[in-house]
């Protein structure tokens, strides 16, 4: 079984830009980034609004809307580079081998089809069912992803449907391409608490009946540690920490990481995180120089000019984003 | 909103400003690479820069520029086509049409900045006081709006004009009238979505008056969308000034404006004379052309996102 | 020419103003026509005189259909309501007059009418064959054709000529009762048929107009029979049915009429005179743009085309294709400067404005030729028209000169023109131009008829481009309407002289006609001197139409026959 | 809100608006330079007969009383009487009304057939030569002016090269129009199978259709690309497109009733703006619909035909407004039910 | 709770109309607020905790029920009245990004309360306090001329603070001030609004959705659901021992990010979504998703019932029998 050993995803140099409004000069939003998703596994892609986690995971159904664009890399599903397919092999991709969940399940529905039909058209159309048979299999999907009444649901348009309903909608959708790989994009955002929490039950639940991987997109570092095996964490467009889930809650290296490990605010912890206590951050870089590991604020940083930050692998499974320097400077965090 | 600070949409996306610095320093990164993306746009911007750039140095310099006087009929030189003497030709009096469509610049230009000027200042004013206050004063003045749109554009100037009598005035009245419910309409509809703002409530919490907050917090965030607006106002108001003179009801002939010339020339186009229509016809073109694409422009650096 | 339609239908409406008209001036008006009516007395053999064109016509058996193009809609059908010229042609051809006019040929084609050597238009009997007039030229007696029909074939008699009389007198129908009352007729009770032949009128004075009026469109014969079949409670005139219907006797019918697009004129099967008719039925187009109506004609898709722009026309005058035809006609256009409001109510700024005027430029410039210098308010073609008092020839410099003298070397005035008016709207530019070399400025000022006729009635236009035909051309009759102080509506200029109206009234009664001729040249040095108006010139009448086209005349009411055209 | 309400609710506004339309449209023929009796009685008129005529025409009434006549005679479609036909107003309009319909549905089918493929070619090229190409497109012919354009096809297509007929209303001299089945001559006379007719009448509509369709594209084009784009760039076409739906099928299925909606908007104020507002080129070309109509009765002060004009179009933009949201309402299932 | 309330809500009941009728957003809340004394207002989205916010300064009027402030009944008072009051009165809205005008400077928005409240007279005292304002909440002097939009997200919220204790007020509503930035920003704000607390003696209406922030900055909590009081206590005792069914899924559904204490936590999931507030709500608000409702429960009014030693009280028909910890009661205990 070779093919256990190569990963479902691997995504190498991956570099998405977007053009800037005014010169048109291309603006990198993902930077060099390289990462693994192997089979059955749930990894998660951590990091605050405008680290490019998103745009990472568009990529990866080639999704990047223009003008933005893939400017460097491969994305690998299988061993299959997804840049250079031509539009079939793509579709075959798509909803087929690779599918994903977006962050607002409502407007990711077409608001003038009716759910049954857009639910239906994926078996008539990625597994060839007749309409009868496909709105059999429509209304048995939704009733397995738990929406009570399937009929009235198929029925109706999303605009029709709460938030967490359009959700189980989604996954439906998901679940009826039955993919190797499912992506989901901040999946619960925008969502009660209480509703959260079905979501995830659903999410895991399906993972473990179906085995698929799982790359789950979210700044929540919570779900992150309930839900996944392995972490990515992302920070301004560049992979600074990659780390098995208990490793980057116990040991977090990158300066970034272990900022967002402690600012963790706990329901059953009284006392304020040491970590985050002061004033907001300045931006850290990591330097590395032999062995030591040094954080280092921007603004000091930058007045040395040092070469591009690569990723070191700190122990087995656990990379950490560094810049190599001849000998760490003095350390500001 | 936030138009100050220069931005990529994904860097900024969660508003934190030192994510700025971060990408600049990794701009040094050869990843960065250059595209052709918005070269198209700028050309476009250009294009209209130029043909604006046009009409102002007409409307600056025209009169300068002139080699004739655009009134001084000629019997001697009546209806000759495009010469060395009269680049555009002569019209029915003999006078020179270049030196007209050079002199109607200044004029067409005062035309449409004043029919954009009463209608962005009125609408405003009247679509953010009913916005803002709401009421029996917004039902009826919405109910009049509703009335006023009731008549196409073209046929309310051409009524208000032909009412009031053709005058420069007039026309530029007749015209802004026309396009005031526009305004009042897109700056209540925003002030409805401002006076929700959470900002509109904080200076309340802090005690600040009605009228204040109207005024010195929403009135002003209400105006880019306004002269976004203004700009498209600013191409057809010429449009719709020159309709109405070219029909006769507009700015009296003889003076020199565009419309008035195209309609001067227009029983001449079939005896073959196409020049006293076309060039003047051509500088409305411009003209709008220029606005238009300045506007858009305009709007899409300045305006609302 | 587009204008001359316009201000032609004022003419009918300033017959109806004749305020200053008094039954001393209409007796004198009717002793000076009675020797021109002497003329034609008793002769009423053929009622055509362009005989050898219907020969013609009928030799090739050409039954064809004419299209005219106008530029104006009819505004109704009824003859004692109608405005528009349009309407004009339609009664002469879908009515009939008891008398009309003979004509003689032109170099051009067109039939003029024919002049006696007064310059008066001669009249022919029609629907009547003779008439007498009584010693004290009160009552006139009329005995009418026999076999005259009416379009159903119902016979036309004295009784139709009383019934449309007395309609006409009554007070309900504005217009024509204004024209009846000109002959002092102001009663039914005026009118008679003792017969079925016979019509008597009894006028309270002997009035010289009389027999001309007869001849005009206002007096056209309906049939009683028909007023009384139409009227209904609500309208005992019949005036709503006649003002979209004809039912007359003359050659056509009004069959169709789409306002705003066409309207039909078919032969009328029960003409009583239909060897006479030379084609089969007219259409007639309302072409407002010139230039459109100028294409048609180009093209051949219309026979006749009007008001066409004098540009236009001296270009086709080289098409072989076309036929100019060129009336001259005491047709005058004047700049009408208002003698009650400054500026002009100083006679030398009129003087000056007239020095400026560019005559030669106006005639050349916008006319193409078609008009010629008009030096006296009575046009050359008019009875006594006298171009020796001219004395405008200075231009701007004479004009600047004046203006300076009068320490006025810098002042404006404006000159209204009406929409849809090219010609005036040039006139005015090339003034304009004049006006600045002699130092002023104007205003032109393009006015909707509306703002345009209310300023005129109140008298608050300063300036503006005008134009005057009179139907009854006498001199006399012209000056009165238009200087005589007490013709309010109509003296646009507000002309007053005490002198001209004591001349003036004094002519209308006179019997002399040497005496009576002085007294108009008196007033003509006068006026041509205080100038009340810029006389900008005389205009011609013209009418283009196909070369293949014949017959075409010109009668003194600006109409034409059109049974007398023919196409080839 | 249900759809019945809704619509009621439509419908009531719609009245009140027409209430004031009416009130307005009276009140603009009280203001407008000189006085209806004065055209009615002529240049030279007396006193004495414009006082008769103004007794006649109702004018010496209180204005509340006149508005009152007016609304009632309004409202039991008497629009009064034009001086320059002698028909009534009604009449008039009744009989210009398709020929500016013709015009218009032309010129809106043909501005729509190609300005919204243009619109969609170009988002679906986004960013490149084609796309900008195309917003050139509509970018200048949004800056044309139409009565300039018109004037230049005449003088290229018939004073030029004399290809095009005279510019002169809808059918040469010569033709017979066809027997009137819809009012449309060119419907007409295909129906009729009147070949040299229908020739003739296409003929006549090619230069207006242009010249209009020209001036019209522009919204088509820009509308079109942009809801297009705006549809493209949503969510649900991302997640369309993450099923592995393909392009045709995700224009077909997803963006096009999207995108129709929004043209839907466009093709009413489109209509509404020819069948109301071409008033310069159906002067330019003689065409002898209602903007003509219009543009003779304002010059030549025909009162009571301006009025109604004013009055009939207003009625038919706010109607083609209502009809619109109402087509709206029924294809977006959104505001249906919201 | 001894000290006199500087403000107590009582019998609140807001109602509103829309097109799709009624919406009873609020139904009969009743609590006080002690002077500096900080207590969190928790609920979902739909459980009408912003709509008291709003009721309490005055940017909203209730339809039933009243707010007293120090003693006085502000529940209606008008604009002009309501301004005095308005110096001591304040509120920390949500998003800083729409809480701040865009185009007012942090000098212009900090100005506006000090001078309409005669705060700072003359330049020089204007500079004095604005520069104060800066340092109490952590922000660097030359931020003052910037606008928001080149500010970062937390500095915003600072400057959204700084407005509200520009007029040294002695209550503020805090309208969820962390949930809109970013995690690693959330504590050191949560750090500075807990210290301005200790220094000026403020007392916080803190409202919430986010249990852990609660934790940190308040003494007591409030549990809302669709509208009503479901419980209230001490953080302790919601914390360490919730009674109310709702509070035990509320507090369970919260990821625990300590892989080591995942498994020790007993998560209950409830079924079902919040429901739309169309109809009065009759029996216990939670009736259709609770797992161990009975028929009796979706009767009558559910009263609040004392359940521990303190104020711990539940509005739970489960512990009806005053005990503390009824028979059928779940006891989520363990999942501290």
């Amino acid at each position: 079984m070779t093919e256990m050993h190569r990963p479902l995803l691997a995504i190498e140099h991956l570099s998405i830009g977007f053009p800037n409004e005014r010169d048109g000069t291309m603006h990198p939003v993902v930077r060099d980034s390289s990462f693994v998703v192997n089979r059955n596994e749930v990894v998660g892609l951590v990091g605050e609004s405008g680290s490019g986690k998103t745009q990472t995971a568009m990529s990866v159904l080639r999704l990047t809307k223009p003008p933005g664009q893939v400017l460097h890399g491969r994305i690998l599903l299988d061993g299959d580079d997804i840049l250079q397919m031509n539009d079939i092999q793509l579709r075959q991709v798509r909803g087929n081998r690779a599918a994903m969940i977006f962050q607002s399940p409502r407007t990711s529905l077409n608001p003038l089809m009716t759910i049954g039909n857009q639910v239906g058209r994926i078996y008539t159309r990625q597994r060839g069912m007749k309409k009868k048979d496909a709105g059999d299999a429509t209304l048995e999907m939704l009733r397995r992803v738990g929406i009570a009444g399937p009929a009235r649901v198929a029925a109706s348009y999303p605009h029709q449907l709460s938030g967490g309903m359009a959700q189980r909608v989604m996954i439906a959708m998901m679940l009826a391409c039955d993919p190797e790989l499912l992506i989901a994009d901040e999946p619960t955002t925008g969502l009660d608490v209480t509703i959260q929490a079905q979501i995830f039950e659903l999410i895991q639940e399906i993972q473990q009946e179906t085995h698929m991987a799982l790359l789950l997109i979210t700044h929540d570092l919570g779900v992150i540690a309930e839900v996944c095996q392995r972490v990515v964490v992302m920070q301004l467009g560049r992979i600074v920490e990659i780390a098995p889930v208990d490793t980057l809650f116990a040991d977090p290296v990158h300066p970034y990481t272990r900022r967002l490990v402690g600012s963790i605010l706990r329901p059953d912890l009284e006392v304020l995180p040491a970590a985050a206590r002061g004033n907001d951050f300045p931006p850290v870089v990591l330097e590395v120089g032999g062995d030591r590991y040094q954080a280092v604020s921007v603004d000091s940083w930058r007045s040395v000019n040092v070469g591009r930050p690569e990723m070191v692998e700190v122990a087995p499974g656990h990379q950490v984003l560094a810049h190599a320097v001849d000998a760490p400077s003095e350390a500001v965090a | 909103m936030a138009a100050s600070i220069p931005t990529t949409p994904h860097a900024n996306a969660g508003g934190e400003s030192w994510s700025n610095d971060w990408v600049q320093l990794e701009l040094v990164d050869p990843d960065a690479a250059e595209t052709g993306y918005g070269r198209k746009r700028n050309a476009l911007a250009i294009l209209g820069f130029i043909a604006l750039g046009l009409v102002l140095l007409m409307a600056i310099l025209g009169p300068e520029l002139a080699p004739y006087n655009p009134n001084k009929p000629d019997p001697a030189v009546t209806l000759q086509g495009p010469s060395r003497e009269h680049l555009m030709g002569t019209d029915q009096y003999g006078r020179d049409v270049f030196s007209r469509v050079l002199h109607a610049a200044r004029l067409d230009l005062r035309v449409a900045i004043s029919i954009t000027a009463v209608a962005l200042i009125v609408g405003t004013l009247v679509g953010g006081l009913i916005g803002f206050y709401g009421g029996v004063l917004e039902h009826v003045v919405m109910r009049i709006i509703d009335v006023i749109l009731a008549f196409p554009g073209f046929v309310l100037a051409l009524g208000i004009a032909a009412m009031l009598g053709n005058s420069t005035r007039n026309v530029i009245i007749a015209v802004a009238i026309a396009y005031i419910p526009y305004y009042v309409r897109l700056v209540r509809s925003e002030m409805l979505a401002l006076r929700e703002q959470e900002y509109a409530a904080a200076a309340k919490v802090v005690g600040v008056r009605k009228i204040r907050i109207l005024l010195y917090h929403l009135l002003p965030n209400a105006l880019p969308i306004a002269l976004a607006q203004a700009t498209l106002t600013l191409g057809w108001g010429i449009l719709d000034a020159a309709g109405l003179s070219f029909l006769g009801v507009g700015i009296r002939p003889p003076t020199p404006e565009w419309g008035v010339l195209v309609g001067e020339g227009a029983q001449y186009i079939n005896s073959g004379q196409w020049w006293i229509s076309v060039f003047p016809g051509l500088a409305i073109l411009i003209a709008v052309l220029g606005f238009n694409l300045v506007g858009d422009w305009a709007r899409d650096r300045f305006g609302p996102r | 020419m587009e204008q001359e339609r316009n201000n032609r239908s004022a003419e009918l409406t300033q017959a109806l103003n004749s305020r200053g008209l008094t039954r001393r001036n209409l007796l004198a008006a009717f002793a000076a026509s009675t020797a021109m009516i002497a003329l034609k007395e008793g002769a009423s053999a053929a009622p055509y005189s362009a005989q050898q064109v219907r020969a013609l016509a009928q030799e090739t058996g050409a039954a064809a259909k004419l299209v005219i193009a106008n530029g104006q809609d009819l505004d109704e059908a009824d003859p004692h309501y109608f405005k528009s010229i349009p309407s004009y042609y339609l009664m002469a051809n879908a009515y009939d007059n008891l008398f009309g006019h003979p004509y003689v040929e032109q170099e051009d084609g067109g039939l003029t009418p024919e002049v006696d050597e007064n310059d008066d238009w001669v009249l022919e009997p029609w629907l009547v064959e003779s008439w007498e007039t009584s010693e004290d030229e009160k009552v006139l007696t009329f005995h009418l054709r026999e076999g005259l029909t009416f379009q159903d074939g119902s016979p036309l008699t004295a009784q139709d000529v009383k019934a449309t009389f007395d309609r006409g007198v009554s007070p309900t129908s504005v217009y024509s009762n204004l024209v009846f009352n000109l002959m002092t007729i102001t009663s039914p009770d005026q009118i008679a048929a003792p017969d079925d032949l016979t019509v008597v009128l009894t006028l309270e004075q002997p009035t010289a107009f009389a027999y001309k009026i007869l001849a005009t469109n206002v007096f056209n014969i309906m049939s009683a029979a028909a007023l009384e079949e139409h009227a209904t409670e609500d309208d005992p005139t019949a005036h709503q049915w006649f003002s979209k219907n004809t039912f007359g006797s003359a050659a056509y019918t009004l069959t169709k009429w789409t306002p705003g697009v066409e309207w039909e004129l078919s032969l009328n099967e029960n003409f009583w005179n239909k060897d006479a008719v030379l084609n089969g039925g007219v259409l007639n187009r309302t072409i407002p743009s010139p230039q459109e109506r100028l294409s048609l004609l180009v093209n051949g898709d219309v026979d006749i085309a009007f008001d066409l722009l004098p540009k236009d026309l001296s270009e086709l005058a080289s098409n072989p294709d076309i036929a100019v035809l060129d009336f001259e006609i005491p047709w005058p256009q004047y700049l009408g400067m208002n003698n009650r409001i400054p500026p002009f109510d100083n006679v030398d700024v009129r003087r000056a404005v007239s020095h400026a005027i560019p005559y030669q430029t106006i005639i050349d410039q916008v006319m193409y030729g078609y008009a010629k210098p008009l030096k006296s308010p009575c046009a050359e073609g008019m009875p006594t028209s006298d171009p020796s008092f001219w004395a405008y020839d200075g231009g701007p410099e004479r004009a600047r000169e004046i203006l300076e003298g009068l320490g006025l070397s810098d002042f404006s005035f404006d000159i209204a023109v009406r929409n849809g008016f090219p010609t005036h709207e040039q006139i005015a530019v090339w003034i304009q131009s004049s006006m600045m070399e002699a130092g002023a400025n104007v205003n032109i000022l393009k006015m909707t008829d509306a703002e345009y006729l209310e300023k005129f009635n109140s008298g608050a236009l300063q300036s503006w481009v005008g134009e005057w035909y009179s139907w009854i051309n006498d001199p006399i009759y012209h000056l009165n309407f238009n200087f005589h102080s007490a013709a309010t509506a109509t003296n646009g200029a507000g002309y007053s002289n005490p002198q001209v109206d004591e001349l003036i009234d004094a002519a209308m009664y006179e019997p002399d006609k040497e005496t009576r001729d002085q007294m108009s040249r008196d007033i003509q040095q006068i006026i041509v001197d205080e100038a009340p108006w810029g006389l900008l010139y005389q205009i011609n009448y013209v009418v283009a139409t196909r070369a293949n086209v014949s017959g075409f005349q010109y009668n003194p009411d600006t109409t034409s026959k059109y049974w007398l055209v023919s196409k080839s | 809100m249900s759809l019945s309400r809704y619509i009621l609710r439509r419908l009531a506004l719609t009245a009140i608006t027409l209430l004031g339309v009416i009130i307005a449209v009276f009140l603009m023929a009280r203001v407008l330079p000189g006085d209806p009796v004065t055209v009615k009685a002529g240049q030279y008129a007396t006193p004495e007969i414009k006082e008769q005529l103004r007794i006649q025409m109702g004018l010496d009434k209180p204005l509340p009383q006149q508005l009152a006549t007016y609304i009632g005679n309004v409202l039991q479609g008497d629009l009064g009487q034009s001086t320059r036909s002698g028909h009534t107003v009604r009449e008039d309009i009744g009989q210009r009304l398709p020929v500016t319909l013709e015009l218009a549905l032309a010129s809106l089918i043909v501005a729509g057939g190609i300005g919204i493929p243009l619109g969609i070619y170009a988002a679906l090229h986004h960013g490149s030569k084609r796309d900008a190409g195309i917003q050139q497109l509509a970018i200048f012919s949004a800056a044309t002016p139409v009565f300039w354009l018109g004037l230049v096809l005449i003088y290229l297509f018939y004073a030029r090269w004399n290809i095009a007929p005279a510019p002169v209303g809808q059918l040469s001299t010569n033709v017979e129009p066809p027997r009137t089945i819809t009012h449309l001559l060119l419907v007409d006379s295909l129906l009729t199978l009147n070949w040299t007719t229908f020739k003739d009448a296409a003929g006549h509509l090619i230069l207006p259709v242009i010249t209009l369709s020209v001036v019209v594209m522009s919204p088509f084009i820009k509308m079109a690309r942009t809801s297009m784009l705006n549809v493209l760039g949503s969510d649900y076409i991302t997640a369309a497109r993450s099923l592995g739906l393909s392009d045709r099928e995700i224009i077909r299925q997803d963006a096009l009733k999207n995108v129709m909606v929004q043209l839907l908007t466009v093709s009413g104020i489109v209509l509404g703006y020819l069948l109301a507002g071409n008033v310069l080129v159906e002067t330019i070309f003689a065409w002898p619909g209602l903007g003509f109509y219009a543009w003779n009765a304002l010059t030549g002060s025909d009162y009571d035909a301006i009025q109604g004009f004013v009055l009939v179009v207003a009625v038919i933009y706010v109607f083609l407004n209502f009809f619109v949201d109402l087509a709206y309402t029924l294809i977006d299932p959104r505001i249906r039910l919201a | 709770m001894s000290a006199e309330p500087i403000l107590a809500v009582d019998n609140l009941e807001q109602r509103f109309k829309t097109p799709g009728g009624l919406v009873y957003a609020v139904n009969g809340v009743t609590f006080q607020v002690a002077a500096g004394e900080s207590v969190g207002l928790v609920g979902e989205s739909g459980s009408g905790k912003s709509t008291i916010a709003k009721s309490i300064v005055r940017l909203g009027e209730p339809t039933g029920g009243s707010i007293v402030y120090r003693g006085q009944d502000i529940t209606h008072l008008g604009d002009n009245q309501m301004r005095s009051l308005r110096s001591k009165l304040q509120m920390v809205f949500q998003d800083p990004t729409l809480s701040l005008n865009p185009r007012l400077s942090v000098r212009q928005t900090l100005s506006e309360p000090l001078r309409l409240h005669k705060i700072a007279n003359g330049k020089a005292d204007l500079d004095a306090h604005l520069n104060r304002l800066m340092d109490l909440v952590n922000l660097e002097r030359n931020l003052l001329d910037r606008r928001p939009g080149q500010l970062s997200g937390g500095q915003r919220q600072r400057v959204g603070i700084a407005r509200a204790i520009a007029t040294e007020p002695d209550f503020i509503v805090l309208d969820e001030p962390t949930s809109s930035l970013d995690m690693s920003i959330r504590i050191s704000i949560i750090e500075l609004l807990r210290n301005l607390q200790q220094e000026m003696g403020l007392a916080y209406l803190f409202i919430s959705h986010d249990l852990s922030t609660v934790r940190y900055l308040c003494s007591r909590v409030i549990v809302l659901y669709l509208g009503t009081i479901v419980e209230e206590g001490t953080v302790e005792e919601i914390f360490s021992a919730p009674k109310h069914p709702y509070t035990q899924a509320l507090l369970s559904a919260v990821p625990i990010p300590d892989p080591a204490l995942r498994s020790s936590r007993n998560r209950i999931v409830l079924p079902g979504e919040t429901p739309h507030l169309t109809h009065p709500i009759v029996g216990c608000p939670l009736a259709d998703r609770c797992p161990y409702v009975e028929p009796s429960h979706r009767e009558g009014r559910i009263p609040m019932v004392s359940v521990g030693p303190g104020d711990h009280r539940v509005a739970c028909l489960l512990y009806q029998d005053g005990s503390g910890a009824g028979a059928t009661a779940p006891d989520a205990s363990e999942a501290a």
